[in-house]
């Protein structure tokens, strides 16, 4: 493979699936009707769940404050609509678990005007301002992995950041939202850049973006406000280049050490949708009440990108958007690293960038796995360089602590670039998740066995 | 609205979609352009030699699957392609009994013992040829002339020895290329090397028909192309240089390169994913030891030829390459263990 | 009669007669430390350490039983002087560097019943070589001793994590993979000839 | 020697046994090749003809009765401390007179055995039994330890012995099996040949212990 | 043994024993010692009188029509009987018929062949200036490829006339003996290989080469000094 | 001539070796209290780990330097025990005997499944992908985890799919407890009989619709109980045993039998208002 990328800026291995991506990246953001009834997991982000300061029963505006933040690592919730607290209670999520949440049920007439508090003007503001009014937005990391963005923008002590970096590659099939944001909202994105220069105090912003968003590289290189000290730079198309650090490869040219952050390279990596957040929520003083997800998947008849209020119930979006009879699987994310849904009455939360519904037709169930023949083709895509098939091997015989010590388990991001070209179909990326799961949970009980 | 129930199944949703008995169902395809040769130049003896090396390899599959209760893995083309290797490195006169008895060997003990498909660390086929080559030394060396006529309607008469009899050879040739040359110190020319023109075992004599099956896989992307270069540079290279030192002891790297086993050890057996490295450095390195150890073997050895023993032995060093040689993790300076 | 040369009996019995793989010597630790990488590493470098030394003393000891008369002593002193001189070099050595004890040491009382190093005393012999030959008879020896440990021991861990029929694990695996490198090894004679 | 009243626990299974089980345990249940697989070694370097193997086994099983006698009847007088140099003393020392004998008897047999007549000396399973039995238990028990042990040895180098044998040369024993015309299986007189065929009668042992634990 | 139940757990070394251990090891190696003379005494003559016949043997099977044979070897000028501590290389044993007539001479040759060394008895008949004889003494070449030294018919008859004539100056041979491919012999001093045993074939060829180049010369010249001996040698 | 050289060679050789090893006897002596092998033979060699020590000979160790008792190891028999005890002649110590319990009881036949996990049968990988689809989330996922990782063979998937501990067998090694995702085994005295066979924290009977033996959290458990034996806590009642003796009255009126009693013969007893639950084909899968 680093024979034909040979010229090009961009990182080692990786893939190249089908993109998917023209069903749905000429369709503009459309807004999306209230559901009747809200569920609000408090637990939206990486990091403390957010603690609840209303009541049952109580009335709330959209915009209102309905939960604030459980702590540094942790974000508050806005109420997406206005309406009443029906109950607090356990609420179903994405990963097949219960946890706490708000039912919210909208008024009837809930309009679109939202409350808003004092604004905060990127000229005056102090960096540490930026970052207050960042979490005041109860904004997280829109691409998917749902981080609190203050967090992130926080430079530590000693650290540098060179290079703030937009995340505009959206390497996964079928989502554009990344692509319509960047065609919609590039003002959004100019001002959310402001803060976020400002927040980190990097001398410059570089916007990467994959070469099939040509249109929307264009389109912002050419809106470039005076003075802003950004670039945008176009990568060749691989999975998965989204992540961060393989971006930061691909740009940069650096590696990000193993354990440590973008920080530590002397970057801080922003995705370009919660850039237009920050650009757009800041100056009003909002919080989040709502995102663009992609709808797309052979099973939906109406495909598009939608301005999805949170908290809307997965099964309301479908019914909505119309899905075939012969639906088989629902993800939430993109196909590659998106969950499968196993329960319709989970909601859209703040990571929720795309919803795929794939039929029976779609769907490869019948794969046979077969012994791994160690051809190779999961070492040559693994981005990372890992060695997944003796990886593979380790985990069927169960050898979990082999696998962290001596080849990097908990490198692997589940990518599944691995599983991807997997010939004997062997499930990879879930071993692994599995594994580092073992890995994890026996780390725990080693130091609360020290401790005690 | 929602009929039927959900499924759930883990990321990643999407599948590159070719599959490990597609790849094994292609190898095969590539093999078959110089069996047909095999066939057309040593006739019907040699046909009958590779229907019972491909059925005793995949009868012995089957049946040691039924006897230790595991499901059977015949469909996954991985015994085909061990049995028609193994027919097509052999004489093409050779004993039916003994290629049956080779082709049991290299399942059972080549591959089965090990685990199966996945686990073999050596080649299977080359497992049973290595038992062969020592069991019935007399028989494996003894070469049928090809383009005889009457090929197509006559069967060599050690074709059909008696099981556990010592053949009778009706037409004996007097040497493959390479024992000529090791032997007698003659060289044969190297446009017949190449079209096949020449004494060998079955399979071996038609470089270019193998050739051309290897670029297939590799446009099919279902062979590393790394492992047959760097043989085939290697060889190339060495024997240039030992043949520029001195071209009257040692042959042309033209000669060394279409002249036996060579092309089919170096397209179809070192390239057996199994048992070769990992890593795309590891197996250039691989490439290069079999290399060597083919020119070691030829030049300086006892033997004329030395393909399989080459392959064999960097089959055994394979997991130690794969150790020494994997890729750098991503932002460590550490190598994963392979082993 | 052609002469030998110190080439030849370092390919000899490293490669073509290799010490385990054509003559069975040493197939005891040969199966059982095999399993591990590491452990065949050291105890090769420990076997060929203990077959240098041990030929020179075999050295040494034929040529004094010549001279008194006793040829039929031989074996007896063979062992004999072999097994204390490697409990003195476990002694020795686990003085001097404790970090090399603890790496060879532990093997070295497994070497004193190892067939390889009392076996190399009566081939030298047998074969008449004198001390510089005797040295790279042990050395190449050693080395191939080591290079089939190593080989078999890369293939073990390998197959550690593969599903080998419960019949077949353990020893008569381990003897499978010994004799497939057997016939491999047979491609290497008549060389250096 | 009715010294035997204090032993511990531990060593009360063997004295529970009968005689006959001590002679065989080491012919069957505890085969030092099938189910030790010690001494490898000869087992598989001399095992190419049957009268080799026939011959090393009744060797080794000398020197084991030999050594075991001895080291059994001096048990008392032998320091703990020199007991294994004592050991290989008395072992070399009936190795070598096995050696002589054996040249007396015949110098072509000699010549096929080698140096492996002189390698009894390191072979793990005397040197095992003299630590392990005979240095703890009476003369008459070290002697029938000592038989079943070297009949057992001896059984199995036979079994490599006629395998190889039949199929690599066509004959047992030397005499022919086959008609003329028979074709040699060379392998088996190969070096590769004994490690394969040790490696399918351990094989065989071992689906016969599956065998019989599943039934 | 007398092992008791309750060992203290600080139990050290015994050093008292010393004695013991010293006496008791020096005593067994006495032991053994007088053992194994007593057995090498015992079966010293059977020995000698084996391997003797085994050598004789071997002798009669390379000069046809032999009865008795005496042991020489080169001491650098001339030839003396054996005496014993001979290296084997010196050594030449000639043979004599019923009526003590010479019948001419056994020697050994060693080659490197494929797997190692080749040792072989070949006869040398100084009144037909030729090899009548061979035998291989010892050899590991490949069964049923280079082992066909010993067994293959045709490669045997080689051995029946070999011409090694002596050349005029009476130093060297007037043709070495050389290695011919199968089939393609056509001087009386051409060895005829054998195909797919070319390595072994050649071996055997290149040590009576070098064997009988060295000594033919000599025993040619001194043939008429051999006389039968009243003894065999040792 | 030559039995005098060759006594005196090998004598002198032999000599000069003893002399070697009486030396090294005195210098490099180092002791190992050899009862250590003597009781690790006496010891299952299991490696089980049930006694708190990796492994049979740490343990061994731990018995002959007296930090441990033989009564630790569970998984060797009473006779085996006593022997070690009595040959160290320390006391048996024998600890209580603990066997692995599931809080679940949520067959095929009762709980639902919401969504049909397609892919590697097992509980862990199950688990992973959006909780595995059953419907109640907290339940028992049915895939054998702790079937295949128990080395006692004391776990056996019943025809609901629900792993029965066979108390006999179970060693209490803990290998289940960590194999199990969802947590739902822990170790338990064999001595008690009180046990809430459920997991689930939510309220009401609104769990009834994925399962039907979940706890409802009412509390009559709590109620019937003897004072403080019994406590709701994140709707489950928690038992505290040794607050008061354990009586049957608390299981009686549960409603859905999710609080049982373990009796002597190790059947899990339900209460009498139980509901009995007849069906034993797999309940319908649910549309979601």
């Amino acid at each position: 493979m680093g024979l034909f990328n040979f010229g090009h800026k961009t990182f080692r291995h990786g893939i190249h699936p089908p993109e998917h991506k023209s069903e749905t990246n000429g369709l503009p953001i459309r807004q999306f009707a209230f559901a009747p009834l809200l569920v609000l997991p408090v637990s939206q982000h990486i990091g403390a769940p957010s603690k609840i300061i209303v009541r049952e029963g109580q009335e709330v505006m959209r915009g209102q404050l309905l939960a604030e933040a459980g702590g540094y690592v942790s974000v508050p919730l806005h109420a997406p609509v206005s309406g009443r607290v029906r109950k607090i209670a356990n609420v179903p999520t994405a990963k097949g678990e219960m946890s706490l949440g708000i039912y919210l049920e909208a008024f009837p007439a809930s309009g679109q005007e939202v409350l808003e508090s004092d604004g905060l003007d990127w000229e005056t503001a102090t960096p540490e301002d930026i970052l207050q009014g960042i979490q005041n937005a109860g904004i997280v990391g829109l691409g998917g992995a749902a981080f609190p963005t203050h967090v992130k923008l926080k430079v530590p002590e000693g650290k540098q950041c060179e290079v703030l970096l937009l995340n505009g590659i959206e390497c996964e099939p079928y989502l554009t939202t990344d692509h319509r944001v960047m065609l919609e909202q590039a003002e959004d994105i100019f001002m959310g850049i402001r803060y976020l220069l400002k927040a980190t105090g990097a001398p410059r912003a570089i916007i990467g973006i994959e070469a099939n968003k040509k249109d929307a590289a264009e389109h912002l290189s050419r809106n470039i406000p005076e003075g802003l000290p950004v670039t945008v730079e176009v990568v060749p198309v691989k999975y998965p280049q989204g992540s961060e650090k393989m971006l930061i490869t691909s740009v940069m040219g650096r590696e990000v050490p193993s354990g440590g952050l973008p920080i530590d390279v002397g970057a801080v990596v922003v995705n370009v949708a919660t850039t237009a957040e920050i650009g757009r929520l800041l100056p009003h003083g909002r919080g989040i009440q709502e995102r663009v997800v992609t709808i797309t998947g052979p099973g939906v008849k109406k495909k598009g990108n939608y301005l999805i209020p949170v908290g809307t119930p997965l099964r309301f979006v479908l019914e909505e958007v119309g899905v075939a009879d012969n639906l088989s699987e629902v993800y939430l994310g993109g196909p590659m690293m998106g969950m499968a849904v196993s329960n319709l009455d989970i909601s859209i939360t703040k990571g929720t960038s795309g919803i795929l519904a794939f039929t029976d037709n779609e769907v490869r169930r019948a794969d046979k796995v077969y012994p791994c023949i160690k051809c190779g083709a999961c070492v040559d895509a693994c981005p990372i360089s890992l060695n997944p098939s003796q990886m593979g091997i380790l985990a069927k015989f169960e050898a979990y602590d082999e696998m962290a010590a001596d080849h990097n388990l908990m490198d692997c991001f589940e990518c599944g670039s691995c599983s991807y070209v997997c010939p004997s179909n062997i499930p990879l990326v879930q071993y692994f998740r599995m594994s580092k799961g073992v890995v994890r949970k026996r780390a725990a009980a080693k130091k609360e066995a020290a401790n005690v | 609205m929602f009929k039927q129930t959900l499924h759930i199944s883990t990321s990643p949703h999407l599948k590159l979609g070719v599959s490990t008995d597609d790849i094994m169902r292609n190898v095969v395809w590539a093999m078959l352009p110089a069996s047909a040769f095999a066939v057309y130049a040593f006739g019907l003896s040699v046909f009958l030699l590779l229907v019972t090396s491909v059925v005793a390899a995949i009868l012995t599959e089957h049946l040691l699957c039924r006897w230790s209760g595991k499901e059977s893995t015949v469909n996954d083309w991985s015994a085909a392609i061990t049995g028609l290797l193994l027919g097509l490195t052999l004489p093409p006169a050779f004993p039916l009994w003994m290629a049956f008895v080779g082709s049991v060997i290299a399942i059972a003990l080549g591959k089965f013992a090990f685990g199966g498909l996945g686990y073999n660390t050596f080649n299977p086929a080359l497992v049973g040829r290595a038992v062969l080559q020592a069991a019935f030394p007399a028989a494996i060396t003894t070469w049928h002339p090809a383009f005889l006529e009457g090929r197509f309607t006559d069967i060599a008469s050690s074709t059909l020895a008696l099981p556990f009899m010592e053949p009778t050879y009706d037409a004996v040739s007097g040497a493959t290329p390479l024992s000529a040359f090791k032997f007698d110190g003659v060289a044969a020319d190297s446009a017949d090397l190449a079209l096949g023109l020449v004494s060998g075992s079955a399979g071996e004599t038609c470089a270019l028909l193998i050739v051309l099956g290897g670029i297939y896989l590799i446009a099919r992307n279902m062979m590393n192309w790394r492992i047959p270069v760097s043989i085939l540079l290697t060889v190339y290279v060495l024997s240039g240089i030992m043949h520029w030192v001195d071209a009257e002891a040692y042959p042309s790297p033209v000669f060394m390169l279409f002249s036996g086993g060579l092309m089919l050890g170096a397209v179809f057996m070192a390239t057996d994913m199994v048992a070769s490295p990992l890593t795309a450095k590891g197996v250039v390195v691989y490439g290069v030891l079999i290399g060597l150890l083919v020119v070691v073997i030829r030049l300086w050895g006892g033997l004329p030829e030395g393909v399989m023993y080459a392959i064999l032995l960097a089959n055994a060093v394979s997991p130690h390459i794969d150790s020494a040689l994997q890729n750098r993790v991503y932002g460590t300076n550490k190598k994963a263990k392979a082993v | 009669m052609k002469e030998e040369s110190l080439w030849y009996i370092f390919i000899n019995a490293s490669l073509i007669n290799n010490f385990v793989l054509a003559y069975f010597l040493g197939i005891c630790p040969f199966l059982g430390v095999s399993g591990k990488l590491e452990t065949a590493t050291k105890m090769g470098g420990a076997v060929t350490f203990v077959m240098l030394i041990s030929s020179v003393c075999a050295y040494g000891i034929n040529a004094f039983l010549i001279a008194v008369g006793a040829p039929f002593l031989q074996l007896i002193s063979f062992i004999v002087v072999i097994a204390s001189t490697v409990q003195l070099v476990e002694m020795f050595v686990r003085k001097m560097s404790p970090a090399l004890f603890r790496a060879l040491g532990i093997f070295l009382p497994l070497i004193t019943t190892n067939c390889a190093i009392l076996g190399l005393a009566l081939f030298q012999t047998q074969k008449g070589y004198g001390m510089v030959e005797s040295l790279v008879y042990a050395l190449g020896a050693g080395a191939g001793f080591t290079l089939a440990l190593v080989l078999i021991a890369g293939l073990r861990e390998r197959l550690e994590f593969a599903e080998v029929p419960g019949v077949v694990k353990g020893t008569a695996l381990t003897l499978l993979i010994a004799g497939i490198l057997s016939l491999s090894f047979m491609g290497f004679a008549g060389l250096g000839g | 020697m009715n010294k035997h009243t204090d032993k511990s626990g531990f060593f009360a299974a063997l004295e529970d046994s009968s005689s006959a089980d001590t002679f065989l345990r080491g012919l069957w249940k505890d085969n030092p090749v099938f189910v030790q697989v010690l001494g490898m070694c000869p087992v598989l370097a001399v095992t190419n003809t049957s009268m080799n193997a026939l011959a090393m086994g009744l060797a080794t099983a000398f020197v084991l009765l030999m050594s075991n006698v001895l080291v059994s009847s001096l048990r008392h007088f032998i320091p703990k401390q020199v007991r294994i140099a004592s050991y290989i003393l008395i072992i070399a020392t009936f190795v070598t007179i096995t050696d002589y004998a054996i040249m007396a008897i015949s110098v072509e047999l000699h010549k096929s055995l080698g140096a492996f007549i002189s390698l009894i000396v390191v072979n793990c399973l005397i040197l095992s039994r003299a630590e392990a039995f005979a240095s703890k238990n009476t003369v008459g028990q070290s002697m029938l330890d000592a038989l079943g042990m070297g009949v057992g040895f001896t059984f199995a180098l036979l079994c490599l012995g006629v395998v190889r044998e039949v199929l690599g040369s066509g004959s047992i024993f030397g005499f022919g099996l086959f008609p003329d015309g028979f074709q040699n299986w060379i392998v088996m007189i190969l070096p590769a040949g004994g490690f394969f065929t040790l490696a399918i009668w351990l094989l065989l042992f071992n689906i016969l212990k599956q065998k019989r634990a599943t039934t | 043994m007398s092992e008791t139940m309750t060992i203290a757990p600080e139990q050290k070394a015994a050093t008292g024993n010393s004695n013991k251990m010293l006496f008791a090891m020096v005593g067994i190696g006495l032991m053994c010692a007088l053992l194994i003379v007593l057995t090498y005494e015992g079966t010293k003559p059977i020995i000698a009188k084996n391997k003797a016949a085994a050598l004789e043997q071997a002798i009669f099977k390379v000069l046809p029509g032999t009865m008795t044979t005496a042991g020489y070897y080169w001491d650098g000028n001339a030839f003396s009987p054996l005496k014993g501590t001979e290296a084997e290389g010196q050594r030449v044993y000639a043979g004599f018929s019923e009526s003590g007539t010479l019948t001419g001479f056994a020697l050994p040759a060693v080659g490197l062949g494929y797997a190692g060394e080749i040792r072989v008895l070949y006869g040398y008949d100084p009144a037909q200036e030729a090899l009548v004889g061979f035998y291989v003494l010892e050899s590991k070449e490949t069964p049923g490829l280079g082992d066909k030294i010993e067994k293959d018919p045709a490669f045997l008859a080689n051995f029946e006339a070999l011409s090694v004539a002596v050349g005029t100056d009476g130093n060297s041979l007037k043709n070495e003996i050389t290695y011919a491919k199968s089939g393609e012999k056509q001087n009386a001093w051409e060895v005829d290989g054998i195909t797919g045993a070319t390595i072994s074939s050649k071996a055997v060829t290149e040590a009576l080469s070098t064997s009988t180049a060295e000594w033919v010369p000599r025993l040619y010249e001194a043939k008429e000094r051999f006389k039968p001996q009243t003894q065999s040698h040792e | 001539m030559t039995i005098l050289t060759a006594i005196a060679a090998l004598g002198g050789l032999t000599f000069l070796l003893a002399l070697m090893l009486v030396l090294a006897n005195k210098k490099l002596y180092v002791y190992e209290d050899p009862r250590i092998d003597t009781v690790e033979d006496m010891l299952p060699h299991a490696n089980c780990g049930a006694c708190g020590y990796p492994g049979c000979r740490p343990f061994a160790e731990a018995l002959v330097g007296g930090e441990a008792l033989p009564g630790k190891c569970t998984v060797s028999s009473e006779e085996a025990r006593e022997r070690i005890a009595g040959y160290l002649g320390v006391a048996l110590g024998n600890e209580d005997r603990k066997v692995a319990r599931l809080a679940c009881a949520g067959g095929a036949n009762v709980a639902r499944v919401r969504a049909q996990y397609e892919g590697m049968q097992s509980c862990q990988a199950a688990a992973l992908v959006s909780g595995g689809g059953k419907g109640c989330s907290w339940g028992c996922l049915g895939y054998g985890d702790c079937e295949v990782v128990c080395d006692f063979d004391a776990i056996q998937m019943d025809e609901q799919g629900l792993p029965v501990v066979d108390t006999d067998k179970c060693t209490a090694c803990g290998d289940c407890v960590e194999a199990c995702p969802k947590g739902l085994f822990s170790l338990e005295p064999l001595q008690n009989h009180l046990w809430v066979a459920c997991k689930n924290l939510e309220q009401g009977n609104e769990i009834l619709e994925d399962c039907e033996v979940a706890c409802t959290a009412c509390g009559r458990c709590a109620m019937d109980a003897p004072g403080g034996l019994i406590e709701m806590a994140y709707n489950l009642p928690v038992i505290h045993h040794g607050a008061a003796a354990e009586s049957k009255d608390a299981i009686q009126r549960c409603p859905t039998g999710a609080i049982v009693w373990w009796n002597a013969d190790g059947e899990a007893e339900k209460g009498r208002d139980a509901k009995k639950i007849i069906r034993k084909g797999a309940r319908e899968v649910g549309v979601s």
